[in-house]
């Protein structure tokens, strides 16, 4: 349950931040926040009481003893994903900062939002 | 105004998403037998990959990989467009200590290592290409940091990058020539719990390892040198 | 144990997570940043995905971590 | 016979190897992506007979779905395919000569992945995998609207991934609360387990998925990013935009919401988004002074439309909105590729500056009047026939208010093209412009696209043989279900 929790409250904090932060790096820091939390609530979700990892290192482990390996795998693709789009949002800030020698959204905002 | 706005609606997110998360419960086994299941019962028999996360990420799945590994190639092809005339001399950066460096040069080769080990061994035990790419990027990150000329070849970390993705795609279509379909394992699959196992799993992660490194290092490297 | 650390650990998340939003130091907030990650790795491995644990620790705790501190170093410090 | 996948996996191979090619062999390096976008174009247009008689199912990977990702090629997902396809080969053309700011082989690359993730968004058969490529074309989207690196587009582009990232979040989250339901991720599987699942969290996953979409397809809300993106980024990707990424992303909605989830209400409520999308995208374009910009906001008017039809839930309405889908993206990349050049020639983005433009470079004007008047639906062009079906259709489907709206939507729509068309041909020019003759890549590509929307405007009967097995194909959603997971 306290998982659940954990990864709500990074989803919305998160996407709190993205939505009120004036600060550009505060803004994409919110994003990946907000990512942190989906690929936790994922793996939440494969979760099961009393299993192991799915990984059959002695030839003694059982199938019916294993979590759910395929949220696992969707959440490395979510990471590498999240990794390259913080990459290329921290790349434009550099470029936005190079422009307008502030990282202040407001003081930035020329065309209509 | 806009934060009473973005409250309201994250209120309202929150609740669905807690009414929503309420049905589905914490812990019990969710597995659809046709699937996630499946993936458990013949996955080391029929992928040859002991560990099955592995398997699904490079073989049941693995168009999604081939996707994860565009989307980060894209990412460095992006940023290099995004950065492209502001490249030049590095900031300076404060030199650091005698100890750092030391450490850095007796680090830097055992962390080269344990991301290969990693990717090599991504079919036996947890990790991967991935994981072994982003290490080795670590270990090139702390050479930066350590010192202040430290420099890769652009030359070498592009024909590595485009070598690499060029062989998962080419090993792809193998699977389409020697096999029945796209990403087909065609190599035999051997004994499980060896290195030299599950087919092509090995050789795809290992070009993966290669040219999630050399991206990121590329990543690295450009944001460096960008004037600031 | 079992069901005290993932109590603790969520609340420090929280508390992370809130620093992270709320500091006005880019630097204080992306090592709060870290934090989470590095909280959010250890709950992967609790909840058996250690590939996963691997791939956060590697990615949240250290790259994300070095580009945003590049960025900043980049750019500038503090929010204004 | 080859395989179906070499569609997707060739483009990416190219997109790998453009680098060291460029090195081994700098022409053959500039020429791959083109050809490799013709090949691929002849390779759709080879599978449409096929893919009408029967659905292909791809296997990769050789696991058989749900197990493994299959690409399902259906009538819908060809027809997608070949438009895509043949608009992104256009602007290749295009972008030969116009394109002159350097990184060129990056702005290769990238244009090359984004229409490889176009293409698999609208061939998969796996909902995560969507994702995966509807990542690929927007980080691509969101690097290419960057890539004059001034501080407009710096601006735009940061604006569009924010809003782009968010929402692609949400799409996440409603493909985990799917999972956590149905426990399988392929299209076919989920459509046939959808009606057992508990609605209480089915409804708030598509509520999660049409928000996540909502954003590339320029639904109402969530469409701000769509003017700056469309304004600032190179004018070939303007076209890009409105004829490939928001096309994916509205073909993800209607297969979304008719084949996997299927819930009327969800699917009226689209005639609702889509009228409101449509008066505001035509509002906000009669005030637009920059031809770039007005042509953005045109485009969100007309995705309005295209909802509109969508929404009816009829097969009369389905195939109304793939034609004017099609349409839409023939007759918007005219009209960008075209202003691309107008601005170029009169030095300025300001419609007041292209006064008497159809004196000095008259087949540009030419091409846009043909644009312009498509758009507003003057027969016998192409966009008279799809305008004229939705509108009937929602007639038919007793939505007269919302068919009276639609009508206001065009006669706004006619009166600020008309504008622009007035003042390139009946004002007198500006001294500094001088004739100036167009390269050759802009003569073919504009000459094809003409030919395309003249010819589909006097022979709309070929078009509709296609459209009908792809309508029929997104209604009957049993059909969809075993021709990928056999009887």
């Amino acid at each position: 349950m306290v998982y659940y929790v954990a990864a709500l409250s990074l989803i919305l904090i998160g996407t709190y931040a993205v939505l009120t932060k004036k600060n550009i790096v505060k803004i994409v820091l919110g994003l990946s926040i907000a990512e942190t939390g989906v690929n936790l609530l994922l793996i939440t979700i494969g979760y099961v009481k009393g299993r192991t990892a799915p990984i059959f290192s002695d030839p003694s482990f059982r199938p019916e003893k294993m979590v759910d390996p395929v949220p696992q795998a969707l959440v490395l693709t979510a990471i590498v994903i999240g990794l390259a789009v913080t990459a290329l949002a921290l790349a434009i800030v550099i470029r936005l900062y190079d422009h307008h020698k502030t990282l202040n959204i407001e003081k930035i905002r020329q065309l209509k939002w | 105004m806009k934060k009473v706005l973005a409250l309201a609606s994250l209120a309202v997110i929150g609740f669905v998403l807690v009414s929503t998360l309420r049905l589905v419960p914490f812990g019990v086994n969710k597995m659809n037998p046709q699937v996630a299941e499946r993936y458990l019962r013949e996955g080391v028999a029929r992928t040859g990959s002991v560990n099955i996360v592995t398997a699904i990420v490079v073989n049941y799945r693995g168009f999604d990989t081939l996707g994860e590994v565009t989307v980060l190639f894209l990412a460095a092809t992006g940023l290099g467009a995004v950065l492209f005339d502001k490249r030049g001399k590095r900031t300076q950066r404060t030199p650091a200590s005698l100890i750092v460096k030391s450490a850095a040069l007796i680090l830097f080769p055992l962390i080269v290592l344990l991301g290969a080990y990693v990717f090599v061994h991504g079919h036996l035990t947890p990790g991967g290409g991935f994981q072994g790419g982003v290490i080795i990027a670590t270990g090139f990150l702390l050479m930066y940091m350590a010192f202040r000329s430290y420099d890769v070849s652009h030359t070498w970390l592009m024909a590595i990058e485009s070598l690499a993705g060029t062989t998962f795609v080419v090993l792809g279509l193998l699977g389409l020539v020697y096999g029945r379909s796209f990403l087909y394992n065609f190599l035999p699959l051997g004994t499980a719990n060896a290195v030299f196992s599950a087919g092509v799993i090995p050789l795809i992660y290992v070009a993966i390892g290669l040219k999630v490194g050399s991206e990121l290092t590329g990543i690295l490297d450009h944001l460096m040198e960008t004037i600031r | 144990m079992q069901t005290f650390l993932p109590i603790v650990l969520t609340l420090i998340l929280i508390a992370a997570a809130i620093l992270t939003v709320h500091l006005r130091d880019l630097i204080a907030a992306i090592a709060a940043s870290s934090v989470i990650s590095l909280i959010a790795s250890i709950f992967f491995y609790l909840l058996q995905a250690p590939d996963v644990a691997m791939t956060e620790a590697a990615v949240g705790v250290g790259l994300t971590t070095a580009i945003f501190v590049i960025t900043v170093r980049k750019t500038r410090r503090y929010e204004e | 016979m080859l395989d179906p996948v070499l569609l997707i996996a060739l483009p990416l191979l190219t997109a790998f190897l453009v680098p060291l090619v460029r090195r081994a062999w700098r022409p053959l390096g500039e020429a791959l992506p083109l050809l490799t976008l013709l090949f691929d174009l002849a390779l759709a247009i080879s599978y449409v007979p096929r893919a009408l008689e029967k659905p292909i199912v791809v296997i990769i990977a050789g696991w058989r779905p749900p197990l493994g990702i299959n690409l399902t090629i259906g009538p819908l997902g060809i027809f997608m395919a070949v438009m895509i396809l043949f608009v992104a080969v256009l602007v290749a053309i295009y972008s030969i000569w116009y394109i002159r700011v350097e990184p060129k082989e990056r702005y290769c690359m990238l244009c090359l992945m984004l229409v490889t993730g176009s293409l698999g968004m609208v061939l998969t058969g796996d909902i995560f995998n969507l994702f995966v490529f509807m990542e690929i074309t927007s980080i691509s989207a969101y690097a290419l609207t960057a890539f004059i690196r001034d501080r407009d587009g710096s601006e735009a582009a940061f604006k569009y991934l924010i809003i782009g990232s968010l929402a692609s979040n949400f799409f996440l989250l409603g493909v985990v609360l799917i999972y956590s339901s149905t426990g399988t991720l392929n299209m076919a599987d989920l459509a046939a387990k959808m009606p057992s699942v508990d609605p209480r969290i089915a409804v708030p996953a598509v509520i999660l998925m049409v928000v996540g979409l909502g954003v590339e397809s320029e639904m109402f809300p969530l469409n701000g990013w769509a003017p700056d993106a469309y304004s600032m980024a190179p004018t070939p990707i303007g076209a890009v935009f409105g004829a490939i990424v928001v096309k994916g992303a509205v073909y993800a909605l209607a297969r979304m919401l008719y084949t996997i989830f299927n819930f009327q209400g969800v699917i009226h409520f689209l005639v609702i988004m889509g009228i409101v999308t449509l008066l505001m995208g035509e509002m906000a374009a009669l005030r637009q002074r920059q031809i770039k910009r007005m042509l953005a906001f045109s485009s969100i008017g007309q995705m309005g439309l295209i909802l509109v039809a969508l929404g009816l839930g009829t097969a009369g309405g389905l195939v109304a909105a793939l034609f004017h889908m099609l349409n839409h993206a023939l007759l918007k990349a005219l009209l960008f590729l075209t202003a691309g050049y107008l601005v170029y020639h009169s030095g300025s983005k300001e419609i007041a500056d292209m006064d008497g433009m159809g004196r000095r470079v008259p087949l540009l004007a030419v091409a846009f009047s043909i644009g312009a008047f498509g758009i507003m639906g003057l027969p016998p062009l192409n966009g008279f026939w799809s305008k004229f079906l939705v509108i009937s259709e929602t007639v038919k489907a007793h939505y007269v208010a919302i068919a009276a709206l639609a009508l206001v939507g065009s006669v706004i729509e006619a009166v600020y093209y008309l504008r622009v068309v007035g003042r390139l041909f009946f004002k007198p020019a500006d001294e500094r412009v001088r004739a100036a003759r167009l390269p050759v890549s802009a003569f073919v590509s504009l000459g094809l696209l003409v030919v395309a929307v003249v010819v589909i405007g006097l022979y709309p009967g070929w078009v509709m043989h296609v459209l009908q097995p792809a309508a029929h194909e997104l209604l009957d959603k049993s059909f969809y279900i075993h021709s990928v997971l056999g009887p």
